[in-house]
């Protein structure tokens, strides 16, 4: 499987992580992502915030890039970039007038015919896949899953999945064994956007999702977008109280390798401020029991298989352990 | 030749003060065809009317024009007047030539010509009108009420103590609707059961009522006066005649954990079951889905699953084997009183409307609607009257409810208010507070609209002596938070958000039309609007009737309506059918529209732009009984002669009796010349 | 066409209505005795959707300089929706008018309900003056070779 | 009088709502003040216009309260308000739509956060996070609060020191320009920028 791949400018840098893991995953489930060639900024907040037609505009050229260069579904892993170039399409597509002056300003041969997909949408369609090569490795980790908001709404536009009570990523993490627990604020904006500029509201905001997680009886919560990492990771000393554990955030993607027996270096899990190692070392050990209980069971298959070749007395040698 | 006569009125001054009404007359004697042209100063009075009657004998004239007033006026007057020397009535017209002519001009010559010209005009049509008979037609004084709310019950009494027979379809095993589940009801709280059931009982008993329970109605032929109605007797299970109600049955099927549809499901029924005890009739049925034998055949298995009831019943009423049948009735006339059902908030939705996401999808064990609400503040409902949470027994103390839950919301659900949440959200309040003391209630709602005689004191009520707290705006979240309930909302008459614990939350879901209603309205060939409900004839004149003559509406399969509302409009139903059954034949006008089969091409356009259903498929076949064509066919019981077919027809082949081209082509060939 | 003894041009206007709004709101503007151009005359017709749009066209032929076409309001039909019909069909040959040499502001489609007295005198007068301004129709007679 | 509208004859000065209309294709009428979108707001316990006062306020024409005052920027356009909302409105569209109206009258109203952000974009096509720190220190006196300052955000890889221009930096350069001309006609269409009398 090959597909069009838009990493943006938060995965070259602050959330390099995002990338690495995403790449990683990518090669153990056999997917191709090929890099759109030159992409550009899609504005994120700053661009819509001040200038509509700049929010369509700049994700354009890139989707008329993806275009040029073949591709018909980009991958676009930020939730920023996701929710831009999603929206940006699917406002060209609506509106006849904007389509004319974008394509004016563009100016290269665009037929808006590229979809945008999300990370989710990506592991969703390789569940079986993930499933297989998992095999159950996180059994008894219990994490929460964060939609946040630029994922799942206008719930118009991004329709890959119900708006209020989403479960594609619990889907995913049940995938690899992982219990994916109920809780309240999966939906809830964390703030992003004023990570930068407003950092009490960030605080307030992070420190309620926390707590529901916490609550929930999660061990880490899950992401998939690099602002909400942004947030809740590096943030979180100043959410967190006194006496509470840290909530280690991990990318979808990186859940997905540790299911996949990847390492942790190799997804670059080391970047992040709160400590992963606890994490790690839960996923070695619920590996480890998954695969005693894996040889265990096998054991007593041959020998219940043995019992009854024993009785039979004829049955070729072998049959049953398979 | 024809030989029509002209009679101008003067209207004393009213005409003649402005129409030259002599020179009308002189002019009008010339046109061909005209053998005699007078004018007369009333010709409305009994020498003016005269003066026509005498015309018609002397100068055996075979067509009237009378120039006077509107049509609206005196054309009955006239009509009758022709009608009484033996001349068909629709051979006479008048020429409106005071309201159109005299009355609003004042040039005298100008006028004068005006009014030749009308006259002349309405000559040249008379010229080609035919004789037409008054429509009759036969009524079969029985009617059909079908669904046996509060609404049909209450039509179905009225129509049958005017003396007339009624035959009533519930597709339930027991009649009584929603009121029947209802625990006490606004705006005077009194106990709905306690109202209801001497209704259901008397209903049950009348002589002049045939109840047929667990059935639906199939087929509708026919038209006003004359349907033929096909009803499926629903397969009960159990032999009506021989069942006496004791109960034994119900005692001994092994099954009781059927989720009860009576109490919503708080409360649980037996496979075989009568759904309440106060049932009219009070007759069991099985309900074949949840039934181990049933079941058991189902599998293919050999031996009988289980047969406790059978072995229970002393009179041998059980009849495991008993299928649908069918039932013809002769109807005259159809009352429509369906009700409605209540929106769910659930993840599965009809098309166009979705679900509350946002408030758990209907998954949060102590979210429930209204009509659950009911059962539980109910004395005979599954808690005997006690207020507790479905999760956990206990009582809440902290109860939010919500309006206008699905309806008001174009975006999830529908855009009408559904006009009784307001009223009964109070009276919830109310019956929550008279149980539950030191509990506080709080309503998130948008409006109160409490427009009715005591609605507003009674909601007033709510808030001022039970301390009902009413809170403006909208609910954005609900979630569970352990035991609790998160409200997420924002007081927006504050200014302040909210964010409040609930132990139980009730919301104040929309009434929507019964599920599969459109198919019953095909069926009766009556309309309804984009939501579903029934449409009436007219929203102010009209509001009880529908646009197909003959079928009538009560209560809420109309639009969502409350007891008081729906006994008002089955009272005026029951008027209606009676004044209409209290003739032997019905008239009507001779305007219906007719096709000539030999030249329809069996398009179908007109049937597709008639407003009433009025044209079928009739098959024209030869001596040998080989189909040779369809073409269209008009039922003049049904048609109320708009035109419309015969201005669509591509090939004029539907005429409209009284209004034919070649009728008003003369008139306008008289016109302008 | 006529031409008074003046010689100056009067139009003649046909006007089709329905008998259940536009002709009772005539009978009330009579009532009230609003006073209007008398160029009109009225063909009363059970409802708008009767109206074959050839009786616009026939009386255009037979000399008429401007026809007035009205019914009920658009959700007022007595007919519930004779008229919705009617205006589907007239959109269309508004259309067509000017293909058949009829220019379409000649013709006038209005809603004039019962108790629209004071409208109706006013779509009397606004089509005469219009029709007036346009001069006589004679594209049909000169097609028919009359002078 | 202006003579600068499209079809060359002078309009009456629109209302706000209509103009937002305009822009948006969401008529503000539509907002019959449930309040459920603040209700779920999650800036609603902090800015002083919720989402329902910003619709009340569009109807009411009150231009300056809105474009002037704190509140449309401080929106997260998480549009949980728009999701819920029941009549099908919009209000983070609008409040972008506001904040649009605000930049174009006023430019140095603008975050300056937004602004240092956008030239990053335009200098090298894509947001260069180090830059962006300058950038916002020159513009507001301020530090970037503290993150891009942490040592942590450095010893662990995720800044980048040296801007890298894409190939295509001309081209965005152009939508950038494109853009701004847009803009400039559009308000002075408008007569909204106030320099008109
Ligand atoms: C929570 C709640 C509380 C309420 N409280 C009050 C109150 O306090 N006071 C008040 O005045 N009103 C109240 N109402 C409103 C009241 O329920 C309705 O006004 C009333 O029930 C309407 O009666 P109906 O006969 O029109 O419809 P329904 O009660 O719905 O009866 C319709 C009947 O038709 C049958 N039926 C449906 N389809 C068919 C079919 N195709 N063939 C045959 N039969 C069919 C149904 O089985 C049913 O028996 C309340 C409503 C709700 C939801
Ligand atoms: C400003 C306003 C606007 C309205 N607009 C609408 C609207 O748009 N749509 C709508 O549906 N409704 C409207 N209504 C309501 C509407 O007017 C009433 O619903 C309707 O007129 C009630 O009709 P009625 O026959 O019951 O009473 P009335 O119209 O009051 O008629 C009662 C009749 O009885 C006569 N009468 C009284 N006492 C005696 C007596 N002792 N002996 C003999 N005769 C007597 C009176 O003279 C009168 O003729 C409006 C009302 C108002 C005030
Ligand atoms: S046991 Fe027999 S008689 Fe008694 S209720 Fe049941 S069916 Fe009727
Ligand atoms: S056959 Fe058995 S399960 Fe079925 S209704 Fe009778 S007693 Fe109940
Ligand atoms: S009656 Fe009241 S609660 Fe019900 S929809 Fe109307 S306004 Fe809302
Ligand atoms: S009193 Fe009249 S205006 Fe006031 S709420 Fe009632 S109906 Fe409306
Ligand atoms: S439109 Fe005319 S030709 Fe067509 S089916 Fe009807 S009557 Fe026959
Ligand atoms: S005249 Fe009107 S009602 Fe009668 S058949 Fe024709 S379209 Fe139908
Ligand atoms: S939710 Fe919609 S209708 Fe309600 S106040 Fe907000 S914008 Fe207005
Ligand atoms: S988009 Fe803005 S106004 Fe709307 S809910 Fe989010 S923060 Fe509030």
């Amino acid at each position: 499987m090959r597909i069009g791949y838009y990493p943006g400018c938060s995965l070259h840098a602050t959330s390099r992580e995002f990338d690495e893991s995403l790449r990683a995953t990518a090669v153990a489930l056999d997917v191709e992502l090929a890099e759109i060639d030159d992409w550009s900024c899609c504005g994120a907040t700053s661009g819509h915030a001040t200038s509509h037609l700049l929010s369509v505009a700049l994700p354009a050229r890139n989707l008329a890039l993806a275009e040029e260069q073949g591709m018909q579904e980009v991958l676009a892993p930020c939730a920023a970039c996701y929710n831009r170039l999603a929206s940006a399409s699917h406002s060209l597509r609506e509106d006849a007038g904007l389509e004319i002056k974008i394509k004016e300003i563009l100016a290269r041969p665009f037929a808006n015919t590229v979809r945008v997909r999300n990370v989710m949408e990506l592991y969703r369609s390789l569940i079986p896949q993930i499933t297989e090569k998992s095999a159950g490795r996180l059994k008894g980790m219990k994490v929460a899953c964060y939609y946040g908001c630029l994922l799942v709404r206008p719930p118009g536009v991004l329709a890959f999945d119900d708006a209020e009570q989403p479960t594609s990523m619990d889907e995913i993490c049940r995938a690899t064994g992982a219990t994916s627990v109920d809780w309240n604020l999966k939906v809830e904006c964390c703030g992003g956007a004023f990570s930068l500029s407003r950092t009490a509201s960030v605080i307030r905001l992070g420190r309620a999702i926390l707590e529901d997680a916490r609550k929930a009886g999660a061990e880490a919560l899950i992401v998939a977008c690099p602002m909400c990492h942004s947030n809740l990771d590096f943030r979180q000393s100043a959410m967190t109280q006194s006496g509470e554990t840290p909530m280690p955030v991990l990318f979808l993607s990186e859940l997905v390798g540790m299911g996949l027996g990847l390492s942790a270096r190799d997804m670059g899990m080391k970047r992040h401020f709160v400590n992963t190692g606890p994490i790690e070392k839960r996923a070695t050990e619920t590996a480890a029991q998954v695969a005693a209980e894996a040889a265990a069971k096998a054991a007593k298959a041959a020998e219940t298989a043995a019992k009854a070749t024993a009785q039979a007395g004829t049955a070729p040698a072998g049959k049953g352990v398979a | 030749m024809a030989r029509i006569g002209v009679f101008v009125c003067h209207c004393g001054e009213n005409i003649g003060r402005t129409v030259d009404c002599a020179r009308v007359a002189n002019e009008l004697r010339d046109l061909p065809g005209v053998a005699h042209s007078v004018d007369y100063k009333y010709m409305c009075s009994d020498p003016g009317q005269s003066i026509v009657k005498q015309a018609i004998r002397e100068k055996n004239l075979d067509g009237v024009i009378v120039a006077a007033c509107s049509p609206h006026m005196h054309e009955k007057t006239f009509r009758r007047a022709v009608a009484s020397e033996g001349l068909n009535p629709f051979l006479a017209e008048m020429a409106n030539i005071r309201e159109h002519c005299s009355w609003i001009h004042e040039d005298r010559e100008k006028a004068t010509d005006k009014a030749i010209e009308v006259c002349r005009s309405i000559v040249e049509k008379v010229k080609h009108n035919v004789p037409l008979e008054t429509i009759r037609i036969p009524v079969t004084k029985r009617a059909l009420v079908i669904g046996a709310g509060i609404a049909g019950i209450q039509a179905a009494l009225d129509i049958a103590d005017g003396g007339v027979e009624v035959v009533v379809v519930e597709k339930d095993p027991s009649i009584g609707g929603h009121m029947s589940q209802l625990s006490e009801t606004f705006p005077t709280l009194d106990c709905s059961q306690c109202i209801l059931t001497p209704r259901m009982v008397e209903l049950y008993q009348h002589p002049n009522v045939k109840l047929i329970t667990y059935a639906e109605v199939e087929e509708v032929s026919g038209y006003i006066g004359n349907f033929k109605v096909k009803i499926r007797q629903k397969a009960r299970s159990v032999d009506a005649d021989k069942c006496n109600g004791c109960g034994a049955c119900a005692k001994a099927c092994p099954n009781k954990k059927v989720p009860s549809e009576f109490d919503t499901g708080l409360g649980t029924r037996t496979a075989i079951y009568v759904p309440f005890p106060q049932a009219v009739p009070n007759i069991p049925v099985i309900d074949r889905a949840a039934c181990a034998l049933f079941r058991g055949r189902a599998k293919g298995l050999k031996k009988e699953a289980c047969a406790k009831c059978r072995e229970a019943c002393s009179r041998e009423a059980i009849d495991y084997d008993q299928q649908d049948t069918f039932i013809m009735q002769d109807i005259g006339a159809i009352v429509v009183a369906t009700g409605y059902q209540l929106y769910s908030i659930g993840k599965d939705q009809p098309a166009g409307l979705t679900g509350y996401g946002e408030y758990g999808y209907g998954t949060i064990p102590d979210v429930i609607d209204g009509m659950q609400f009911e059962r539980l503040a109910s004395a005979s409902g599954p808690t005997g009257g006690r207020i507790v949470r479905p999760s956990d027994g206990k009582e809440p103390k902290r109860i939010v409810f919500l309006q206008c839950i699905g309806s008001r919301d174009p975006a999830k659900g529908i855009e009408y208010c559904s006009k009784i949440c307001c009223m009964y959200v109070a009276k919830h309040t109310m019956l929550y507070k008279h149980k539950v003391h030191d509990g506080q209630a709080t309503v998130f709602y948008m409006d109160i609209r409490a427009a009715g005689k005591g609605y507003e004191e009674f909601t007033r009520r709510a808030i001022e002596e039970d301390g009902a707290r009413y809170i403006r705006g909208r609910v954005s979240r609900l979630y569970r938070d352990g035991e609790v309930i998160k409200v997420q909302a924002f007081d927006t008459l504050s200014g302040e958000p909210i964010l409040m614990d609930a132990d139980m939350v009730v919301l104040a879901t929309a009434m929507r039309p019964q599920p599969g209603i459109q198919l019953l309205a095909q069926t009766l060939s009556a309309s309804y609007d984009q939501h579903g409900f029934f449409n009436e004839a007219h929203p102010k004149l009209r509001p009880v009737e529908t646009n197909t003559a003959g079928i009538f509406l009560a209560g809420a399969c109309q639009s969502p309506r409350d007891i008081p509302d729906s006994v008002a409009m089955a009272s005026a139903t029951a008027a209606k059918v009676l004044g209409m059954f209290s003739k032997d034949q019905l008239e009507r006008e001779p305007t219906v529209a007719r096709v000539d089969v030999s030249l329809c091409a069996g398009c179908f356009h007109c049937e597709r732009v008639c407003p009433y259903g009025a044209i079928t498929h009739l098959e024209i076949r030869d001596r040998k009984g080989n189909l040779v064509k369809v073409v269209a066919d008009v039922n003049p019981g049904v048609c109320q002669g708009c035109g419309t077919c015969q201005a669509t027809c591509p090939s004029k082949s539907v005429e409209l009796s009284g209004f034919t081209d070649e009728q008003i082509y003369a008139a306008i060939n008289a016109l302008v010349l | 066409m006529a031409e008074t003894s003046n010689g100056a041009f009067e139009p003649k206007v046909t006007a089709f209505v329905c008998n259940w709004c536009t002709y009772t709101g005539a009978d009330l503007a009579g009532t009230s005795r609003l006073q209007m151009s008398p160029n009109v005359r009225i063909i009363r017709l059970p409802c708008t959707g009767r109206i074959d749009p050839l009786f616009i066209v026939k009386a255009f032929e037979r000399g008429a300089d401007g026809v007035i076409v009205s019914g009920c309001h658009p959700a007022d039909c007595h007919y519930t929706s004779g008229n919705y019909h009617a205006r589907r069909r007239f959109a269309l040959f508004l259309e067509l008018a000017g293909f058949m040499g009829i220019d379409p502001k000649r013709i006038t489609f209005s809603w004039v309900s019962a108790s629209e007295g004071g409208k109706w005198r006013d779509v009397v007068n606004d089509t005469v003056t219009r029709v007036r301004e346009l001069g006589p129709f004679t594209a049909y007679r000169e097609l028919a070779g009359k002078p | 009088m202006s003579t600068s509208g499209a079809h060359g004859h002078a309009t009456a000065p629109a209302t706000l709502a209509a103009e937002l209309r305009g822009k948006t294709g969401q008529n503000p009428a539509e907002c019959y003040q449930c309040g459920k979108c603040s209700a779920g707001c999650p800036m609603a316990v902090e800015t002083l216009l919720r989402p329902h006062d910003v619709m009340r306020l569009i109807g009411g024409d009150r231009r300056e309260t809105l474009l002037e005052g704190e509140s449309i920027w401080l929106c997260l356009t998480c549009e949980a308000c728009t999701a819920r909302c029941p009549n099908g409105c919009d209000p983070a569209r609008m409040i972008d739509a506001l904040r649009e109206m605000s930049v174009a009258r006023a430019p140095r109203a603008v975050g300056a956060f937004h602004r240092s952000f956008l030239d990053q974009v335009k200098a090298n096509g894509r947001m260069f996070e180090f830059g962006l720190v300058l950038e916002y220190k020159l513009r507001s006196g301020k530090l970037l609060n503290d993150v891009f300052s942490t040592p942590g955000m450095i010893s662990r890889g995720l800044l980048k020191f040296v801007p890298s221009p894409i190939k295509g930096v001309a081209d965005v350069r152009r939508i950038f320009a494109a853009c701004e001309r847009e803009a400039a006609r559009d308000l002075h269409a408008s007569g909204a920028d106030g320099r008109d009398q």
